[in-house]
């Protein structure tokens, strides 16, 4: 009668959901490429949020009309975009000054790993014959008041991400404040990782037993 | 809905406490902040600390400010001018403290404050007294000294034109430590001569990006600072 | 009387030299100078250092550059991406040079350069593989990695107006590294989709100010990068 | 017959047109307040010269017609200016940008003291009791290619300016490139001081006899 009793967790879409609600009204905003960017269009209505792009805009807006596309307006993740009323550009050194300067609020990105005193891998696996390539990621670790991670909560091979230390190259050390997977919300704390919220059917047991880290609950 | 938009100066500055640490925009005249200093003078709170190019003129303005002591210490490039009678009588008494800083590095400090870069090297001072005590260091066989970002917990910016977003262009030379400014405060309040739609001002053209600007209030026609010198008036009036 | 206006890129780029470093402006295709990069494939300076966010896509404009083998090392945030094969293939097989730096840190090393400032500190790559072997300091309680200027013989730049002083306006996010390049480089030379009188920019609006460039030259309308890459076209053509 | 025998050297507006002179076409220039700021209207018809103010503009004209002053457009020493086509207006930290990143020519500026080995002190005599004040000073001399200074040659009770080390407090060190007095242009070189010309009616020994440090003349 039940379909998918197997499928535990929440969708990407629904993931992204849970951080679009945890973004407050006026707050200055930076998506990571990727999973990150669905989160701009689900934020409820009602809160103003403003979307910084590493590359050059405050103030972006949604995607362009089919056939309205401007190379020249695109996001960090070079795709073409739109500036609402109020927007602006600057240079990439002004850009980063809001980055590094603590200027943004919240930061959300993707994760190979997340440690549980908040050190991210997101940037390398380390694999030597790869290009090594890391963006803005540091930057925004560093210098965003808050970084959110979004993230499956195992690797494709069942392996957990939220480990005890990491083992790829990291991207920042302490710099993550809160985990949304498709299984839980974990803050981290200075006390460790705190459960927040967990989807449907998922208990504390069957998420720690997919966690390297110890996971602990609220009181 | 963002709207960082103030009715009066008075509000926009009266979470001043005493012994913060404020910003104040201005190359002399050009750029003063006059009503919002004004208001922080009604509102009274002291010992302060003052980032602020020069030290004001006459009994207006930042000298009225000095004049009615609420300043505790003075970060400067230039304290001394024509009309400036007010600090260089406290500062002879005793009764100010200076702390001298070369006008680009000033400027540079205040930036690098917004910039999250808690410290540089640069070329300027090296081997004059206001190195002194600063580390030396040698880059390419040319001597630097390492200077620290300044942060405040205020700023106080004239502009010309602001949107409800803090989006803010300036006037001319009245632009000048306006923009670095307001990036290294917490809470960086800016009077604007006129408040515009989100917008109006060119996104091209924006100068200081509203991520940097907390409160707007509108002062349609701000004073005339000369003019108030050759006046002789002082505030409070 | 000061005119910067060059009349073909190839003359333009004529003096650029074996072994010369270069900044190239662009975020992806979005300002960058294909026509000037062009200009400097047919010129053929080799061994050159190139610093640039990126590596180029398809084999057209940087990554024709690369392709040509007038590169020896890169020093960008962002080598890889769905469209760049030259850049990958020749670093896997140890036949360029890489230096990866962190996109804010290459981008304020290169205002360092342009400012005078020898080395600041940043927070940014702390406890990571790019802040090995770099100076780590405290301030504040909180560690910070030291990163020094980069400075370069040539910048590469496109925007979108000029005049003849060679103050500049860009369009949009094609902005991004261009300013900053500008004032980092010996010799910054611009390609502009138009050459306007002096007077015809706003004052208020110039974003880069003459005195840091040095050429400029018309390209009225600058290739689509994306479309050369769609048609898999290969300069030189 | 001849009057003004006793007068020896050149008025102060000679002294700028010697200074405006050495300023080719295409420079970009920054002068101090005083006796630097005659420079402008000295430059010889022909030469396109941009003056550079260290409180925001590029651009720098003349002065404005009585009436047309305008408070928000001012100079380094606070006097009303205008502003060329062309011009532009910049923040103070882009504005030292072009100071200290050399991007300047020349600055030509006024002197306590300069060293033999081009030493400036410029901007406090020491003494206890003033108010000391800097101003830009240490910065357009630490990031100007070149640095001109304008001066009388002796102090107003005949003391020398030129000495071989300064007393004052310093400016910068090894600044100065080359002195214009009312009594000659000296040329600072790491082989010392060399004279270029000499004002009407001054011999080596007269200049040497005002001059603390020693002075040397071309072959």
């Amino acid at each position: 009668m039940v379909n998918n009793t197997e499928k535990i967790g929440w969708e990407v879409q629904e993931m992204a959901q849970k951080v679009a609600l945890d973004i407050p009204d006026g707050a200055y905003v930076n998506l990571g490429i990727g999973i990150p960017e669905m989160v701009s269009g689900l934020v409820p209505e009602g809160r103003e949020v403003i979307y910084h792009t590493e590359n050059g805009l405050l103030g972006m807006g949604p995607l362009p009309p089919a056939g309205e596309e401007d190379p020249e307006l695109i996001n960090a993740g070079k795709k073409c975009v739109t500036a609402i009323p109020g927007a602006c550009y600057f240079h990439h050194a002004d850009s980063f000054t809001m980055i590094r300067g603590k200027h943004i609020d919240i930061c959300v990105l993707g994760a190979l790993q997340i440690s549980e005193s908040g050190d991210l891998a997101n940037w390398s696996t380390g694999d030597e014959k790869a290009i090594p390539a890391v963006g803005g990621a540091m930057d925004l670790v560093a210098g965003v008041k808050t970084i959110f991670v979004i993230s499956k909560h195992v690797t494709k091979t069942g392996e957990p991400k939220i480990v005890k230390s990491c083992t790829y190259p990291l991207t920042g050390k302490a710099v993550v404040d809160r985990i949304y997977t498709d299984l839980a919300i974990i803050d981290v704390t200075p006390k460790g990782l705190f459960v927040r919220e967990m989807a449907p059917g998922v208990t504390m047991d069957y998420l720690q037993e997919r966690t390297e880290a110890a996971l602990h609950q609220y009181e | 809905m963002i709207n960082k938009i103030i009715q009066t100066p008075a509000e926009a500055v009266a979470d001043v406490f005493n012994g913060a640490t404020v910003m104040i925009s201005g190359f002399g005249e050009a750029g003063s902040p006059i009503e919002l200093i004004h208001a922080l003078i009604d509102k009274g709170a002291r010992d302060l600390v003052v980032i602020s190019n020069n030290t004001g003129s006459g009994h207006v303005g930042l000298a009225a400010l000095i004049e009615n002591r609420q300043v505790r210490k003075m970060i400067c490039s230039f304290p001394r001018s024509t009309n400036s009678k007010v600090f260089p009588e406290l500062y002879k008494r005793g009764e100010i403290e200076l702390e001298l800083v070369p006008q680009g590095t000033l400027a540079e400090r205040i930036r690098a404050g917004g910039a999250g870069i808690p410290a540089f090297f640069t070329p300027t001072s090296v081997g004059t007294p206001l190195a002194e005590g600063k580390e030396v260091r040698e880059f390419n066989g040319q001597l630097f000294v390492m200077e620290h970002a300044i942060r405040a917990d205020f700023a106080l910016v004239k502009c010309h034109a602001a949107d409800r977003y803090g989006n803010l262009v300036y006037n001319k030379t009245a632009r000048n430590f306006g923009p670095v400014m307001c990036t290294a405060a917490e809470t960086a309040i800016v009077q604007a001569r006129k408040v515009v739609e989100p917008g109006q001002i060119d996104p091209e053209a924006v100068v200081t990006p509203g991520i940097f600007v907390k409160r707007v209030v509108e002062v349609t026609n701000p004073a005339d600072e000369s003019k108030l010198v050759a006046e002789e008036r002082r505030y409070p009036w």
